[in-house]
């Protein structure tokens, strides 16, 4: 089964590489923005997956880090552009590996707080305090004239990498697959390690990973906040992609949407959100292109995959998870 | 006639079996002892006779009719009690609630419940969750009683009783068999098991290795199939 | 050669009535037209911004449009004008003017055939200078309510009894109307769209207070009046559209719209069977693939628009009468009649901002 | 700002909770006690309302709409229950996420098919029109105080149905070992399969009530099902009373939070900032309300089990 | 080393009207085993929870190895060396009963903000926790879920986990509980030895255990400790038997 698996996951990776690769050659560029679409959001609840599904932390306020991330790289872009100052004096920027660190950290230290009020709670009290600080910073981005508010923060154009021509739709792809592919592996070690171990076991049971000497609360905390930052890593990248930022990506739709992917391809399995965001986002496109009632053909399928498909995706092409 | 039978059940945990053939009976007013080695099938003998795990194989009939493929209300409706093992008390009800939701009418009353185990009357408004494990257990036995069922099914029912409740619950089966109450049983506490038990049925690995009473069932017997 | 048309609207979920009449307009025109050469390629949006991107970059790239237009919301069109036009794409907005479009980020390639976000609320602040002296007004806390507020407040010079900006989404405005009770105002003023607004008005009709309330003609157009009912009778608001409005090719436009769905047209269906005049009548002077030329023609604006006068100012946005309309009861359905005319040849506040 | 003004921006807030705890009063029954997470409650709300303009408009009563709307829920509900919820009570509360979700994209499509896509009107009855004097002066809509009513009928009824009988015990057994109530006799396939219908009904009911006072259209579901989660856990999950009083808590607080604000901040900054900046501090009140209360009772004011 | 490993000091805990500790003191030696017996109900657990920090006394104080640890949490406690078994089996029900014991090996090295090395590949962790599986007779079943085990089973990887923890101290609440006659039998031989490792503190209702193992006996009663003493000082204590034990069976 293990091997099943590994074969999945193998074809799953080679899968959006193939598609742009195909895409660039046959000139039907739109593909490949489909696909670095698909691994942007793929990597956003490869982060929520960490606090998700290892660690059972079900936070319906992930979209919060996913719209920061998103707004660091318009924010700084814009200061960039207009040559005002972002704060302290500190300029802003368009070189994406600043932007990346940039969001990382704020991702990182906006998520330390809500962690640690949040993590006092568990079960569906954790998902609604979660929303309830998402829903704060949404609220507060769509009246805060400074950066267009709910009409949201345009960036005139993608922000650069070195040596790379973003703006090309190719080489962002790669910069993008490329995260993702880091985002992935470290996804794995992560669940593998001691500290996977201690989180896994949190979910599974605080009580006795307190009584041999692990406490709960620290682990996950630490999963919450590299959760964060890696979906805040995303949000940025998902900025970048559409040259444009708003309080949508703050919503609680999105926060779902993240939560749906995960649940899709296969919770706490390494490679279902890529799976999820592959499905959701190809049934998006295909189904909206086809009917204007799309949507309810997007429930059907989900529906489907909720019966058919225990396990996610991942579990309907792999078999049940590895336990060790 | 008998009351419960078991004719030779296979039953699975997903894909892992862990029943190969259970075979078992018990007559109207009659006690049996189930027993067998951790892990050798008890419990899922017992799973399997609710429906809870349903056998894939075998028959089970109950009161002669067949139960296999009942749901387990059904089954339970029959007039089986269950006390089962790592006693299942509603956590969010109240010991009161826990003894009145399921009940069916008959000889067991509250009053009388209470009356077998006191402490349980000292703590009636108190949720489930927060018993100490011996009173969970009385209160998971005195739930079944409240079923008034035809048989009752005890999985290591004295399991995290102090001695004196222990000898009460002994003293309580003993008036029920003399009342007429058929009962399967498991429990490990041999000494007080054999001396009022009509039959022995030992498993082995999901098996009936052995089914007799207990001057058949011998010390050299029961060392041989559960290490006394 | 074909002309293939782009066309991104909201056609599920709440917001879907202004999509739906949006694309029926805009493809019976075209239908009307009898003009074979122009394909169209329809999206929903679902009102989300990022879907919105997507399409939009799936029409450019691969369905490679000439023409884009169908957005229904500022906050869609923001995310997808600024983006499509840098890529040489015309857009046409049918609905929805925000400002940031109108001033410094104009564009060539950005053709506004509708208002400037803050025309409707000028208006009403202009003709509301003639029966009020106190008013109250009140809008969502979000770019676009602001906007609306002063716009409102550009033009009108009583005295305001309050200022109210209430929560995106609300639904009980139990206590605005209290405060609105208290506050001595001889007349309300708000801004708020969907079903926000067909929520306040039929919760200020149940409380009985009597201050007369006046509104841009979104909160009294066709798709929502069935919904708010008596409530409306009598309420006058802006607009640039009436069923009434008489010029034969508003006529022909509203009868024709009636016979084809069975309905009446909303202002959206009226914007957008303009924006699909408009465009059919620059197809018969340039081709789409010359950009020079075809924007010139589309400034031109050389076609019958049903509201009668229609050019484009420097900034591309409309140059339009605005009429104050009130809402009436036609046998039993509720529509709106033109009273007044506030403002003749409206331009926007930011055209000179725009160097184009 | 005078009292009287306080005093009715207090009744309204009071007001505004009970609806909330109408709205939310099916899902403290599906969620709270039966622990299943139901997004589509909302949708359901979204069916009352739509059922009960329908058949308002068909008929020219609301009182049949009011009808039609317990029954269109209740309906929909069984047959969701049925259909779908029944498969996953055994699984994994995410599965029901998902399954739920799916069935609000049904639902929301599904409605604007048979319906269209315009919102649809929807009046309060000509019995309950017109306003009724207060002590003091003001006035108050006669219609608000009769859902006020409905709302403290609800709650007591509840409160009664899943406190004090066998019935409400069994539906809490179920939620806490589905399997050993079962071992015990209980048919507690049917039971909740009644239950959750109930439970949509109180939705359907509240859809319709509060639909006559909004915008009954496509969508009105989704806020409505984020405010009774909020409800709910403020007051903790499968307690009655604590989401009645967590209901009355938030319509408290917003109410009063959007009132005094704007006018708390006007006396510390500009006017023209003071009410949009007032106005966004305003709209997540009550968020900022839930976080603090549950960083101090994470589980809630009145957990069911104090 | 102090000449008490804990030492318990006039504890209380009350659950709304319920004193379910009641000034209790006890201590535990070097070396030895000390059974704490009781009614159902007396607070036997509440006292262990206490002890092991899941829940907080209201009032008294908790010593272990000379330090005051009452305000400490669980998980400190746990490193400090204070390891503890639950009533009710109380494990990570998806991981093997191996990974179940790496856990608990992996806190004892105090490790857990690895991220990146396997675990299953690092035998720093699979030999220990093999060898303590292997100690309680599971070595066979180390790959299956603990949710797959029986109740036996499950009571048995319950002192696994405890025994990799390596502790100074070992509390246990009813070990021999779900164990059959068989299992009762080997578990007395084997905590027999490992009162050598580290003193324990017993909490059981199997007499035929308690009375072949104790050192010491105190009788918890309504929360407070009635007596203490040798294993037949209690065994004919007239208080003892009346509350208690029974009649002799
Ligand atoms: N949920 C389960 N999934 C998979 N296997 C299981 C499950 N429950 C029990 N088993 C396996 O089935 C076999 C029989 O278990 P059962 O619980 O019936 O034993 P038992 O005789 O009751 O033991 P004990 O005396 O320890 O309670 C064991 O090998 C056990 O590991
Ligand atoms: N959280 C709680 N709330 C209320 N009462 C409680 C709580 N926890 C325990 N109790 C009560 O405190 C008393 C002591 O419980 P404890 O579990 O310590 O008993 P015990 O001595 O371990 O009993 P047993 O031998 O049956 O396990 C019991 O009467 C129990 O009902
Ligand atoms: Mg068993
Ligand atoms: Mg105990």
């Amino acid at each position: 089964m293990a091997a099943r698996e590994t074969t999945v996951n193998v074809l799953l990776v080679l899968l959006l590489p193939a598609v742009a690769l195909t895409a660039l050659f046959i000139g039907e560029a739109f593909y490949i923005t489909l696909a670095t679409r698909i691994a942007i959001l793929a990597l956003a609840a490869v982060g929520l997956n960490i606090a998700l599904g290892l660690g059972g932390l079900v936070s319906f306020g992930h979209a919060a880090f996913f719209g920061l991330g998103g707004y660091v790289a318009g924010v700084l872009a814009t200061h960039a552009f207009n040559m005002e100052p972002v704060a302290l004096g500190l300029p802003g920027t368009t070189d994406m590996p600043v932007i990346w660190l940039a969001a990382i950290l704020l991702c990182g230290l906006v998520a330390l707080p809500i962690g640690l009020v949040s993590l006092r709670t568990s079960g569906v009290y954790f998902i609604m305090i979660t929303l309830a600080f998402a829903q704060m910073i949404y609220y507060f981005a769509i009246s805060w004239p400074a950066y267009g508010g709910e009409d949201g923060l345009s960036l005139s154009m993608r922000n650069g990498f070195p040596g790379l021509n973003t703006a090309r739709p190719f080489p962002y792809f790669i910069v993008v697959f490329v995260l993702l592919l880091a985002g992935l592996f470290l996804f794995h070690r992560l669940q593998a390690s001691r500290f996977g171990a201690a989180l896994e076991a949190a979910r599974q049971n605080p009580a006795r990973l307190a009584a041999t000497g692990i406490s709960p609360f620290a682990i996950r905390l630490v999963a919450f906040v590299l959760s964060a930052m890696i979906t805040g890593l995303a949000g940025a990248l998902f900025a970048d992609l559409n040259r444009f930022v708003s309080p949508s990506m703050l919503s609680w739709h999105m926060s779902g949407e993240l939560i749906v992917l995960i649940i899709l391809g296969g919770k706490s399995r390494l490679f279902g959100p890529l799976a999820g965001a592959a499905l959701y986002v190809l049934f998006e496109y295909a189904l909206g292109g086809l009917t204007e009632r799309w949507q309810l053909f997007l429930g059907l399928v989900l529906l489907a995959v909720v019966f058919f498909a225990r396990g996610g995706l991942i579990g309907l092409l792999a078999g049940r998870p590895r336990h060790g | 006639m008998s009351l419960l039978v078991l004719e030779e059940i296979e039953t699975f945990y997903g894909a892992s079996q862990a029943l190969f053939g259970v075979s078992l009976a018990v007559g109207e007013g009659e006690v049996v002892a189930l027993m067998g080695r951790n892990g050798m099938g008890k419990t899922t003998t017992i799973r399997s006779i609710l429906g809870l795990t349903p056998a894939r194989a075998g028959r089970i009939a109950f009161g002669g009719k067949t139960v296999t493929a009942l749901l387990p209300h059904r089954i339970a409706r029959l007039g089986i009690g269950l006390v089962p093992e790592g006693r299942r008390c509603f956590a969010n009800l109240t010991v009161e609630e826990n003894l009145l939701a399921s009940a069916r009418r008959g000889a067991w009353t509250l009053a009388k419940v209470v009356d077998l185990f006191p402490r349980l009357g000292e703590r009636l408004g108190q949720y489930a969750d927060t018993l100490s494990g011996g009173e969970q257990q009385m209160l998971a036995i005195g739930r079944a009683l409240m079923t008034n069922p035809k048989l009752l099914i005890l999985d290591e029912a004295t399991e995290g009783l102090a001695p004196v409740i222990r000898q009460d619950i002994w003293a309580a089966i003993r008036r029920l068999k003399a009342g007429g109450q058929s009962i399967l049983v498991v429990d490990k506490t041999l000494s007080e098991l054999l001396p009022l038990t009509d039959r022995c049925c030992v498993l082995e690995k999901g098996r009936t290795v052995f089914s007799g009473p207990p001057p058949v069932f011998t010390r050299d017997l029961q060392d041989r199939y559960l290490g006394v | 050669e074909p002309v293939k048309i782009g066309v991104i609207t909201t056609l599920s979920g709440g917001g879907a009535g202004l999509g739906v009449d949006m694309r029926d307009a805009f493809q019976l025109a075209i239908k009307q037209s009898g003009n074979s050469e122009i394909e169209l390629v329809v999206e929903d949006d679902a009102q989300k911004p990022e879907l919105a991107v997507q399409i939009a970059e799936k029409m450019i790239q691969s369905d490679k449009v000439d023409l884009m237009t169908g957005i229904i919301w500022s906050n869609l069109a923001m995310a997808v004008v600024p983006n499509a036009v840098a890529q040489d794409v015309i857009y046409l907005s049918p609905n929805a003017g925000p400002s940031a479009l109108a001033g410094a980020n104009c564009h060539p390639n950005y053709f506004n055939v509708a208002y400037q976000n803050d025309n409707f609320h000028e208006a009403m602040g202009e003709y509301d200078n003639k029966d009020y002296k106190k008013t109250f007004i009140l809008a969502p806390n979000y770019p676009a309510g602001k906007d609306a507020l002063t716009g409102f407040k550009r033009y009108y010079k009583g005295e305001l009894a309050g200022e109210v900006y209430t929560q995106v989404g609300q639904t009980d405005y139990a206590a605005e109307i209290a405060e609105i009770r208290a506050s001595g105002a001889d007349s309300v003023y708000f801004f708020l769209p969907g079903g926000m607004g067909i929520a306040f008005m039929k919760q200020y009709a149940q409380s009985g207070v009597a201050i007369p309330v006046t509104g841009p003609g979104f909160s009294f157009s066709q798709d929502v009046l069935p919904a708010i009912g008596d409530a409306a009778l009598g309420v006058k608001n802006s607009g640039t559209w009436a069923k009434d409005l008489d010029n034969p090719a508003n006529k022909a436009f509203v009868e024709a719209f009636q016979k084809e769905y069975n309905r009446l047209p909303s202002i959206y269906a009226a914007q957008s069977w303009d924006t699909a005049n408009l465009i059919l009548s620059a197809i018969g002077k340039a081709s789409v693939k010359d950009k020079d030329a075809f924007r010139a023609a589309l400034k031109e604006a050389d076609f019958a628009s049903v509201r009668g006068k229609f050019k484009f100012n420097t900034n591309n946005h409309p140059i339009q009468d605005i009429y104050v309309t009130e809402v009436v009861k036609e046998g039993d359905v509720l529509t709106n009649k033109i009273i007044a005319t506030a403002f003749t040849d409206h331009g926007d506040a930011y055209a000179d901002k725009c160097s184009m | 700002m005078s009292l009287a003004l306080l005093i009715e921006q207090f009744l309204n807030g009071l007001q505004l909770g009970v609806m909330l705890f109408l709205i939310a009063a099916g899902l403290t029954l599906i969620f709270g006690v039966m622990g299943l997470i139901n997004l589509a409650h909302g949708s359901l709300y979204m069916v009352g309302a739509f059922a009960c303009a329908a058949v308002a408009a068909a008929t020219g009563s609301f009182w049949l709409g009011l009808v039609a709307s317990l029954a269109a829920a209740a309906a929909a509900g069984a047959l969701m229950e049925v259909a779908i919820i029944r498969r996953l009570y055994a699984r994994d509360h995410l599965d029901q996420v998902l399954a739920t979700f799916a069935l609000i994209l049904i639902f929301s499509e599904g409605t604007r098919w048979l319906f269209g896509s315009f919102p649809l009107y929807l009046d309060i009855p000509p019995l309950l029109q017109g306003a009724v004097a207060l002590p003091g002066g003001g006035q108050y809509p006669l219609y608000r105080l009769a859902i006020i009513g409905v709302g403290v009928l609800v709650a007591i009824g509840l409160y009664l149905l899943i406190g004090r009988t066998r019935l409400g015990m069994r539906i809490r057994a179920g939620e806490s070992d589905r399997e050993m109530i079962a071992a015990l006799g209980i048919d507690i396939r049917s039971l909740y399969t009644i239950v959750f219908a109930f439970g949509a009904a109180l939705a359907g009911l509240a859809g319709a009530l509060v639909g006559a006072l909004q915008s009954v259209q496509v969508g009105m579901g989704e806020p409505a099902l984020i405010l009774a989660f909020v409800v709910i856990v403020i007051g903790g999950i499968g307690s009655i009373k604590g989401a009645l009083i967590g209901a009355i808590l938030v319509g408290l607080v917003d109410t009063m939070g959007r009132f005094l604000l704007p006018k708390a901040l006007a006396l510390m900054m500009p006017a023209t900032q003071a009410g949009p900046v007032g106005a966004a501090l305003a709209s997540m009140l009550i968020y900022i309300v839930m976080a603090l209360i549950l960083a101090f009772r994470p589980s809630g004011l009145f957990s069911a089990r104090a | 080393m102090a000449e008490r490993v804990l030492e318990v000091k006039d504890l209380e805990k009350s659950f709304g009207a319920l004193k379910a500790t009641n000034g209790a003191s006890l201590d535990l030696r070097p070396g030895e085993i000390h059974a704490l017996i009781g009614p159902n109900g007396a607070g036997k657990s509440t006292l262990i929870n206490q002890i092991s920090g899941a829940l907080a006394p209201d009032a008294g104080s908790i010593r272990f190895l000379g330090t005051d640890i009452t305000m400490l949490d669980t998980a400190r406690r746990a490193r400090m060396g204070l390891a503890r078994t639950f009533q009710i089996s109380s494990l990570a029900q998806e991981f093997s009963a191996l990974r179940n014991v790496m856990l608990a090996v992996q806190a004892r090295q105090g490790t857990s903000l690895r991220f990146f090395r396997p675990v299953m590949r690092d035998a720093s962790l699979t030999e220990p926790a093999m060898r303590m599986l292997s100690r309680v007779g599971l070595a066979g079943r180390a790959n299956v879920p603990a949710a797959a085990l029986s109740h036996g089973e499950r009571r048995q990887l319950e002192i696994a986990v405890a025994l990799a923890m390596e502790p100074k101290a070992f509390l246990l609440d009813e070990p021999m509980a779900g164990m059959g006659p068989e299992g009762s039998k080997a578990l007395t031989g084997f905590l027999h030895g490992l009162r050598q490792e580290a003193p324990i503190l017993l909490v059981e209702h199997d007499m035929d255990a308690v009375f072949a193992l104790a050192d010491r006996v105190s009788v918890l009663v309504y929360g407070r400790i009635i007596a203490t003493g040798s294993v037949s000082e209690i065994r004919n204590d007239p208080e003892v038997r009346r509350a208690y034990l029974g009649e002799p069976a």
